[in-house]
């Protein structure tokens, strides 16, 4: 049924129809702001914490929340607040770069094996098996372990331990979009594999893969506060939110507010990019809306 | 208004002043806008429309199978055997379905569980209306998979394995396992190519009078209505615009759309340069014109023709239209 | 129901959601804030540790009434882990109810931790401290009733060496009769011929060969005690034999006491759930950290038993050409006297600690009490500033790396001290938080570091002096590659038995403290907490520290 | 079937092979090694060089690789630990149930707890039921599980001391694990049934089933479920995954002596054999349950088993 009703028929890009559909969506309007409320947050932490994020003041341990620290100091005295601020900084930076990164490589990857099939689909696909049967968190650990701890190494640790998910489900939809016609015909005018596998693959086999990664930032940044917590990735005395969750564990009867705050910090970054995921995966597959 | 062709005995199924409406996206969609409809037992009606007239809703008004969340029957009532079926409780109405009254569906690749044996999904309709044994329960599916032409050792196969028209005929096999009063065809064939759809065809009209079942076809193929009905109703944005007897509608069709429908058919003897479709585009049911919904298209619009509804007039031939100037449109086509 | 529209509903029920996660927290944290913690007793009496800034405060015990009676039976909880109960592995897995109570060694520690007795052994000979000959009792049977000789002694002592984690310094062992063996050892520095005799545990080669896991979960031993239930990484029970071996209680050696019929130890690792448990009397006794102390401290129901720990910290300064501080006394002086060592009493242990006054345990029994009234290093920031300035470097010229251990607590924190410490005279120190394994592997190799945290214990200072700055241990120069032959030369002067007399101890404490190679920082003030149905009355730390329960005193045994 | 079956049995021999390869490469280019952590620090610098000379640590690549692939795969023994000197297999052997048990546990809440809530919620879309089931699952969803098992041990354990925060024992030991394990699967198969059943709810054949007079209740869970499925199943499968990962961390914080944090406190102690034996382990286990996600997938739908029987597997 031609609708009749619109005026000119703009030429609509995907993108900005999917970014029109993205703003009716209340829940992923919220999300966005909530995170870039953070980034904001972790950019200009320095000027807004109230207390450098080293210093302690031996005389105020374990302090709950009072004015002069509003949410308290943990086992060094330390304002958790001003920790809180600039620990966004290792959340966002380790979950938006070692996704990027995880992605980067898995596309390189997938888009290989995608392209290509046959005997080169096999080979990677099997080595991608046997890299799913570890268990991603035993991964990431043995990675964190053999690069080393820091922050650089264990972004670095994320994003390899990343690339399977993102190759297989780039090569699913290469495959796809492999025996479409318009791939023949860009074949039948002779561009080179790698021109056909950047402006026409992966394009059009790249939507799913924005929504994944928007979701496993999420993921990401759990999975960097958790390998701190067992004493890997970051290490004290830097503010990563895992390691002051790790921090606070011994003080877990006495003062409980060194554990729950951080937790909380994850918990809302990692909600807002959920429902900025949940946005996009909705604009993108519009059939789940109504 | 409660129009019945003979009054003599009671019609075995009364539809009056049905109103039904979609919502989807904050928009209200007007599908079904005051039919009135009556059938009596062991008779065949055709509804004749293009798709998006409503037909399809209809029959699944009379089911109360609409889509709950998006639809909603705003006003009027459906009466069989006596019975209105929108003032039925749930479990009443549940009574009713498969076992009074079947469908058969349009798309046959779609209307079987995928996940389900084919035998278990006739045997399904049955055990729910009939407290019979199991073992009872699949002789009377085996059975009815023969009936349709299907051997019965493909009982505990899956939808996969059949071809469309196969699956049509268990289609039509699950509506007519309860040997129901009134048998709602939405379509059955157009899914089908051309050779199934005439088996196909044949076997829903010897079962019917098998079974003594009057049938509602839903179509907008002329000659499928031509071969198995016996009434006729043309359908143009939710509403009935023309009612009579097969003869009457093929032989004078009165109303400007009806005559639309018959140009445009084809003729196969005469060679045409161009085919003759009817002007314009189907009305925005969100948005429909007033008056006669047709009038937008139809050559002999007046402005009367834009104000308030149109009621039903009789036609020479004794049928009803829905249209203010039928003389002079009979005139005019008498002599092109 | 009034036309909530999508929009308003998410928003309220958003912010309710997050309003409720919040306030649960709050809730959870908010009893914490009245510190009340939930002890029956009175509230305590102890300032919150927050206030006072004393420096390494102790609190007294305060049982006033010794109660008359014990138990005969004590559960008692400990964070180590018990996997396994094999004689021969690394230090600290195996628990000291097994080393102690079920094996038995050839000699022992007396009850001065310092002083051998005989306890297999019956008797030694030795004219140069190399070559000892050792006669063992007729009458030693195991649990299970195997007879011991000197081929079980030779056996036990060559399964102990093949393992790879002890006896570097035994030369050989042979048998000389039925009851008697030959030791050599390398060397007759004080501690080699202990650390020998003391640590192999003495076991049956029939019953060790005849269990399948190498006595891993059932241990034959000639103990005082043996294992009823092991249930690894979960508790460990052990209950007194009536059939041991040594009928002349005379005769008997200190650690082969056994005051308490049946101890269990019951292994929880989280430090806060150590205190709930001692709390609601699912164990009787535990060893509880300073962080989760509050609801016994001055709680009358609970016996207390504080000690400094013998293991502390010290910082040793790095001798490879890399390092600024290499060969520069001055800047190591300056760094030690920049180090606020009350500040980090405070932050690492909770304010329970005390300094140290040399590099090692002032527990040592070579310990000189003079040492505590010099200046060792004392926090003086003005001095450190003068002899930076000496050292030759202008505040924030200077970048050092320190490497520690991140997963230790009381490290971490101690850096984290000893950083701002240096960045208030103008250095700016990195912190190299490893994992143990990666720190292990670098800590004997000056290269990677300026500053090192470890610690060191031994019961004589000259033996931990030696395993820390002995050359030979270390391929000629000190464990941070520190060559210094005036060094090794007055450490080998006061490490035999002939020249381990307080002057030569006193020269090498002054020339070290001079140079500023290694500076012992503090030592943790260990709480033991007991219900007062226990009834102990006088605690037995050995050498390390642990508390052996066997050898404790209790009221009416 | 049984012979697709087969197939992929025996096509996990070479996947576990490259497991193995693959981890002790990892490790044998992990810096540092266990000497320190066995000794301690009183050890010296040739006590450490001597214990690592008894541990092998110092052989060339390829002849501890041969060595270690000969022992796992010829002999099948996983060595012994080398801090605790204990046989890995019987290590791992003593501590899979408390591991499996949990996971299981987690899996079986998230799916009972889960599923249904996901049905509710594509059947009621939009209404109250709806709205709020799915905002609780963005929770559950965005909630790290270690910090949830923190709350939970600072409200039930340490605060109210309904429930022991550590240990094993009878089923009170295993409440807040499974629960902090859960959470983030019930949130997750909520939000994926959801999904799935709004896709299949409007489809033809669940029309049929009204017409056919069948009840809303079966037409839900006996019509639209079984077809919504596949993709449900799917996220079990990849749930099983990360849950195996995630109790590593919950074995941790509430004590239980499982694999994970056996291999977690191996990986940092350098305890080579352990961490080998334990990832081929894990592995294993690993892909024979993703075997048994996709054996499920035929159950459930005919047109996948004939796919298995027909051809050569995906």
């Amino acid at each position: 049924m031609a609708n009749t009703k619109t005026s000119t028929a703009k030429k609509k890009s995907h993108f900005r129809m999917v970014l029109r559909q993205l703003k009716k969506n209340r829940a992923a309007m919220i999300g966005l702001a909530i995170f870039l409320v953070e980034v904001a947050i972790a950019v200009f932490a320095p000027a807004l914490m109230p207390y450098g994020y080293t210093d302690a003041d031996y005389t105020a341990l374990h302090q709950p929340p009072t004015a002069r620290h509003l949410l308290g100091t943990d086992d060094m005295g330390r304002d958790i607040l001003s920790r809180l601020m600039y620990g966004a900084r290792y959340s966002l930076v380790m979950g938006l770069t070692s996704t990027a990164g995880a992605m980067f490589l898995g596309i390189c990857v997938g888009s290989i094996a995608g392209y290509f099939g046959g005997q080169v689909d096999n080979i990677i696909m099997r080595i991608l098996d046997i890299i799913q049967s570890i268990p991603g968190m035993l991964l990431t650990i043995a990675l964190a372990a053999v690069l080393g701890t820091g922050v650089d190494k264990t972004i670095m640790a994320l994003s390899v331990a990343g690339i399977s998910g993102y190759a297989r489900l780039l090569r699913a939809n290469m495959l796809n979009v492999r025996n479409l016609e318009y791939i023949e015909a860009s074949q039948s005018i002779n561009c080179s594999k790698l021109r056909i596998i950047v402006s026409h693959m992966i394009p059009n086999s790249i939507s799913p893969l924005i929504v994944t990664a928007t979701m496993s930032v999420a993921s990401t940044i759990v999975l960097a506060a958790s390998l701190s917590f067992i004493g890997l990735g970051v290490q004290p005395p830097s503010p990563e939110w895992g390691a002051m969750l790790a921090g606070g564990r011994a003080w877990i009867q006495q003062y409980p507010h060194i554990v729950i705050f951080p937790g909380l910090a994850i918990m809302i970054t990692v909600l807002s990019l959920n429902m900025l995921g949940d946005g996009l995966r909705d604009a993108l597959d519009p059939k789940l809306k109504n | 208004m409660a129009i019945t062709k003979n009054t003599n005995e009671m019609p075995f199924l009364q539809i009056k002043d049905l109103v039904v409406e979609y919502t989807s996206d904050g928009e209200t969609i007007h599908a079904v806008n005051g039919v009135d409809l009556s059938l009596r037992r062991g008779e065949t009606l055709g509804l004749v429309g293009e798709t998006g007239a409503g037909k399809t809703t209809i029959a699944k008004s009379i089911l109360r199978i609409l889509p709950d969340r998006s639809a909603k029957i705003c006003g009027g009532e459906i009466f069989v055997n006596g019975k209105d079926l929108l003032k039925l409780s749930e479990p009443e109405i549940q009574q009713i379905r498969g076992n009074e009254i079947a469908m058969i569906f349009q798309d046959p690749m779609t209307a079987l569980n995928p996940v389900k044996r084919v035998g278990d999904q006739i045997a399904e309709v049955i055990r729910i209306h009939n407290s019979i044994s199991p073992a009872e329960v699949e002789k009377r599916a085996k059975e009815m998979l023969e009936l349709v032409g299907i051997p019965a050792q493909r009982f505990r196969e899956y939808p996969h394995q059949f071809s469309g028209g196969m699956k049509q005929r268990v289609v039509i096999a699950i509506a007519l396992a309860c040997n129901p009063d009134l048998l709602l065809a939405d379509e059955p064939t157009t899914a089908l190519d051309v050779t199934i759809q005439a088996q196909v065809l044949d076997m829903i009209a010897d079962l019917k009078k098998q079974k003594n079942s009057s049938m509602i076809m839903i179509t907008h193929d002329l000659g499928v209505v031509a071969e198995v009905c016996d009434q006729v109703g043309i359908i143009y944005a939710g509403e009935i615009v023309e009612y009579g007897s097969k003869e009457q509608i093929f032989d004078h069709p009165t109303h400007p759309y009806t005559i639309g429908l018959f140009g445009a058919i084809p003729d196969m003897n005469e060679d045409e340069e161009w085919l003759h479709p009817i002007e314009g585009l189907p009305p925005d049911p969100t948005n429909l014109p007033q008056g006669c919904a047709f009038n937008p298209r139809c050559p002999y619009a007046t402005e009367e023709c834009r104000k308030g509804k149109i009621p039903f007039a009789e036609t020479p031939d004794g049928h009803l239209s829905r249209c203010l100037h039928t003389a002079e449109v009979l005139k005019k086509e008498a002599n092109a | 129901m009034t036309n909530l529209s999508r929009r308003d509903f998410l928003k309220v029920m958003g912010l309710g959601t997050v309003g409720l996660v919040g306030a649960l927290a709050l809730a959870g944290c908010g009893d914490g804030a009245s510190k009340t913690g939930t002890n029956t007793g009175s509230d305590s009496a102890n300032t919150g540790s927050s206030e006072n800034t004393a420096t390494g405060k102790t609190v007294e015990n305060v049982v006033n009434e010794i109660p008359t009676t014990s138990q005969d039976s004590i559960t008692f909880g400990a964070s180590a882990a018990i996997t396994t109960l094999q004689p021969y592995l690394g230090v600290g897995l195996v628990p000291t109810l097994i080393t102690y109570g079920v094996y038995e060694t050839l000699f022992a520690f007396g009850e001065d931790n310092t002083t051998l007795e005989p306890r297999l052994a019956k008797g030694v000979q030795t004219d140069d401290n190399l070559t000892y000959d050792v006669e063992i009792y007729d009458n030693i049977y195991d649990s299970n009733g195997n007879h011991i000789t000197a081929d079980d002694v030779v056996f036990s002592f060559h399964a102990y060496k093949e393992s790879g984690v002890g006896l570097a310094k035994t030369e050989s062992i042979e048998k000389t009769g039925d009851y008697s063996v030959r030791i050599v050892v390398v060397d007759n520095a004080i501690g080699t011929w202990d650390d020998t005799v003391r640590k192999t545990a003495i076991v049956s080669e029939k019953e060790y060969n005849a269990s399948e896991d190498g006595f891993s979960t059932a241990p034959v031993g000639t103990g005082m005690y043996a294992v009823t239930e092991f249930k690894p990484g979960i508790s460990l029970t052990v209950t007194k034999r009536d059939d041991y071996w040594q009928a002349d209680e005379s005769k008997r050696a200190f650690l082969a006491s056994a005051n308490m019929d049946e101890l269990t130890q019951m292994v929880i690792a989280e430090a806060s759930q150590l205190a709930v448990a001692l709390q609601t009397g699912a164990i009787d006794l535990a060893s509880i950290p300073q962080a989760v102390a509050d609801p016994f401290m001055g709680n009358s129901d609970y016996a207390f038993f504080p000690l400094t720990a013998p293991l502390g910290l010290q910082v040793y300064f790095s001798g490879d050409a890399h390092s600024p501080v290499a060969d520069n006394q001055k800047l190591r002086q300056a760094i030690l006297y920049a180090i606020d060592v009350d500040a980090i009493i405070t932050v690492a242990y909770d304010g329970y600690g005390e300094r140290q006054y040399t590099f090692g345990p002032s527990a040592a029994s070579d310990f000189q009490e003079k040492w505590r009234n010099e200046d060792y290093y004392n926090y003086d920031v003005d001095k450190a500033k003068a002899l930076l300035e000496e050292a030759g470097y202008k505040p924030g010229e200077l970048h050092l790396q320190i490497l520690s251990i991140g997963a230790i607590d009381a490290w971490s924190k101690a850096c984290q001290v000893m950083q701002q410490n240096l960045s208030a005279i103008g250095i700016d120190l990195e912190i190299l938080n490893y994992e143990a394994a990666l720190y292990g592997s670098y800590m004997n190799d000056g290269q990677y570091y300026d500053m090192l945290i470890n610690n060191v214990t031994q019961n004589y200072l000259v033996t931990a002096w030696n395993a820390k700055l002995g050359a030979q241990n270390f391929g000629g120069k000190t464990c941070t590659s520190i060559d210094d032959p005036k060094l090794q030369e007055l450490l080998k002067g006061c490490l035999f038995e002939e020249n381990h007399t307080p002057e030569n101890v006193d020269a090498f404490h002054s020339y070290l403290k001079e140079q500023a190679y290694a500076y012992g920082l503090c030592a943790p003030q260990n709480f033991t907490f007991a219900k007062k149905e226990v009834g102990m009355v006088e605690p037995y730390y050995d050498y390390i520290g642990g508390m052996y329960l066997p050898c404790c005193k209790y009221a009416g045994k | 079937m049984f012979k697709y079956f087969l197939k992929r049995l025996l096509w996990m021999i070479p996947i576990v092979l490259g497991v193995a390869i693959i981890t002790f490469t990892l490790l044998y280019f992990t810096p540092g090694d266990p000497a320190y952590i066995i000794l301690g620090s009183n050890a010296t610098e040739v006590e450490l060089e001597n214990l690592r000379e008894t541990l092998g640590v110092n052989q060339p690549y390829l002849v501890r690789l041969v060595k270690y692939l000969g022992d796992v795969f010829l002999r099948f023994d996983l060595g012994t630990s080398y801090s605790t000197k204990t046989s890995v297999t019987g290590e791992l052997i003593y501590r899979l149930p408390n591991t499996l048990l949990l996971t299981i546990a987690s899996l079986a809440i998230s799916v009972l707890i889960g599923l249904p809530l996901g049905v509710t919620a594509a059947v009621n879309q939009n209404r109250l039921g709806d709205r709020v089931s799915m905002l609780l699952a963005l929770l559950g969803v965005s909630m790290p599980s270690f910090w949830l098992a923190m709350l939970l041990v600072i409200l039930f354990a340490v605060k109210l001391h309904w429930l022991p925060a550590m240990g094993v024992g009878g089923l009170k030991y295993w409440i807040l694990p499974a629960l902090s394990g859960s959470t983030g699967g019930i949130a997750s198969i909520a939000r994926q049934t959801r999904s799935s059943m709004l896709e299949v709810i409007r489809s033809d054949y669940v029309t049929t089933a009204r017409a056919k007079g069948v009840k809303e209740r079966n037409v839900i869970y006996g019509h639209a479920l079984p077809n919504a499925l596949i993709p449900i199943i799917t996220l079990v499968g990849t749930q099983f995954g990360m849950m195996l990962g995630g109790t590593l961390i919950l074995e941790n914080i509430f004590g239980i002596p499982g694999v994970g944090s056996y291999l977690t406190t191996a990986v940092s102690s350098r305890d080579y054999p352990v961490v080998q034996g334990g990832v081929v382990f894990l592995a294993i286990c690993f892909s024979f349950c993703m075997l048994m996600v996709d054996m499920i997938y035929a159950l459930v739908d005919p047109r996948i088993k004939a796919q298995y029987e027909g051809k050569k597997g995906k």
